[in-house]
């Protein structure tokens, strides 16, 4: 690279960025005019490096090469681990979204207890998204852009088997599939 | 139907969340694919593991028995002559708890995918010590000369010793009345209230002085004998006349 | 790069690594035996890019090349108006300089907040002067040629006397409140 290339400024900015920058944030914070040609020259140079260029949504960001994750796990913590409730009802909630606490329960057939919405507010990948204008108006929740970072997905249309699952009719609304198995199974 | 009660299913209530937790693993053992399993033999089986479940707990129970209960009355509902009145049609409930169970399997499906992905954090990680690109907001203060010396004004009043001057107050000195009211009776009044006797204008603080003053003066020039006044009753307007 | 190339995972720890590594902590966190040729590697392929692979003291660390520091971190300024304590307290400073915080206290009638001078030393326009020889030996402020400059007074001999602010009037808000009072009270 000569000093003048703008692909380092673009390499310096991200590297020192502290979240995923968009190509505008780039642009604005390093003046340089073309920054999606940098971002591919850049990808292109670390393809087959221990760091690699990655974009999500739109957001780029450096990290680590996901095959050396053996490596640099062995001197961490591991970071929390979710509970097998704290899984489906985080899965429920990113499919589903926005789903309300009493949509969860039935999908799960129990009730969500104390504590699981919370560990996953806490995560930040879980946020409250405003009330459905229904009786009690209840309160739904949805996920956030942390969520999308951290599980590595550009949007919740990249989520896993989402089309299949759409397809197959298992995402649609629960009271016109379910209303019946409620009333007997929800007392249960 | 007469499956054995699945033996490795740990009999015990803790291993489970709840009884769609219970039916969706008994019904995984049935088939690997929900769409075919036997909601007959379902229920046979979380029937059979209920019955087997030894150290069932009352208050834990109840669900589990709400469960049972129901599922009963749809094993029944199934093998029962087709009842074309029932309603709701058994067919439709057991189409609805696979559909259910379905949906309970789609999603726990879903989060092992998601934590199986890349994670942040777990598998790749960002930079550890970034510098960071932020923009350091440095407060200008902003304050005009006139804000100052403003400032230093209302300070010094402020904490300056207040000194109570009881300013001079206009008002109708007991001589100006007599004055003004002896000249009136030269002209000769009649009945005459005291307030009209009063030159009009003058601030309120003003006229309550005058009309003191001229009630002084009215008693003054009533006992010289020089001028009579009567009032109805109390809090009656005063009336003054001349004395001929 | 190839996949198995020991310079990937050296790149990858010192990456994710939250503070400078020795080549030891680098050698136990990925297990490569020769950690120092894999870091003449590094060092050599980032040469010329918008990162730098650098070592102070045993420990290496990456960075953002020198030149292009000027995009990591911008400073802006953001206008504020300063509070009425504020105000009054940089009027007491100007006219009463040096001046303990007791002293300033006692003409102000309130206490002082410690943000309050805080605040005026940040925007440059009070200094701490030295301390006054008396007992509790106090700091004294004084203001700065920042100040003056600010205000655009030549020195502070040009800031008005008592005299000419009560002939401008402002000394004069506390005898418009009494007599108001005076003339309230004889009405009634």
């Amino acid at each position: 690279m000569t000093p003048d290339d703008p692909a380092r400024a673009v390499e310096a900015a991200l590297f020192a960025a502290e979240a995923p920058m968009t190509v505008d944030a780039l642009a604005q914070a390093t003046g340089v005019a073309d920054v999606s040609a940098a971002l591919v020259r850049i990808q292109h140079d670390y393809a087959d490096r221990g760091i690699t260029l990655v974009e999500f949504g739109g957001r780029w960001r450096f990290q680590t090469a996901a095959d050396l994750a053996h490596i640099l796990r062995r001197e961490r913590e591991e970071p929390r681990r979710l509970s097998r409730a704290g899984v489906e009802t985080l899965a429920i909630v990113a499919y589903h979204e926005p789903v309300s606490r009493a949509e969860i329960e039935a999908i799960r057939g129990v009730a969500v207890a104390k504590g699981t919405l919370d560990t996953l507010i806490e995560a930040g990948w879980v946020r409250p998204a405003g009330r459905r204008e229904v009786p009690g108006r209840p309160l739904t929740y949805a996920t956030t852009p942390g969520f999308l970072d951290h599980f590595g997905l550009a949007s919740r249309r990249d989520l896993p088997g989402l089309d299949e699952l759409r397809a197959a009719g298992l995402l649609d609304p629960l009271d016109a599939i379910t209303s019946e198995v409620e009333s007997g199974g929800d007392a249960a | 139907m007469s499956d054995p009660a699945p033996e490795t299913l740990t009999v015990s209530l803790d291993a489970w969340e709840g009884p769609l937790d219970l039916l969706l693993a008994l019904a995984r053992e049935q088939k690997v694919d929900l769409r075919e399993i036997s909601i007959l033999q379902l229920v046979d089986q979380y029937l059979d593991w209920l019955r087997s479940a030894e150290s069932l707990k009352l208050e834990v129970a109840a669900d589990w028995l709400v469960m049972a209960a129901w599922l009963a009355y749809l094993k029944s509902a199934l093998l029962l002559p087709k009842d074309p009145e029932a309603d709701p049609d058994p067919e439709l409930l057991a189409l609805r708890l696979q559909r259910r169970l379905q949906q309970l399997d789609a999603m726990r499906e879903a989060g092992a995918r998601l934590m199986a992905r890349d994670r942040l954090g777990r598998d790749v990680f960002p930079r550890g010590a970034p510098e960071g690109l932020r923009l350091v907001r440095r407060p200008q203060w902003q304050a005009s000369l006139f804000d100052l010396i403003a400032a230093y004004g209302a300070v010094r009043a402020r904490s300056a010793p207040v000194l109570h001057v009881v300013a001079r107050r206009p008002v109708m000195t007991l001589d100006m009345a007599l004055a003004r009211l002896e000249a009136m009776l030269g002209t000769g009044v009649d009945n005459a209230t005291l307030v009209s006797l009063l030159p009009p204008g003058g601030d309120p603080a003003w006229r309550r002085s005058a009309l003191a003053s001229s009630f002084v003066a009215m008693l003054e020039l009533a006992r010289q004998g020089r001028l009579a006044f009567a009032q109805e009753e109390a809090f009656a307007p005063l009336r003054v006349g001349s004395v001929a």
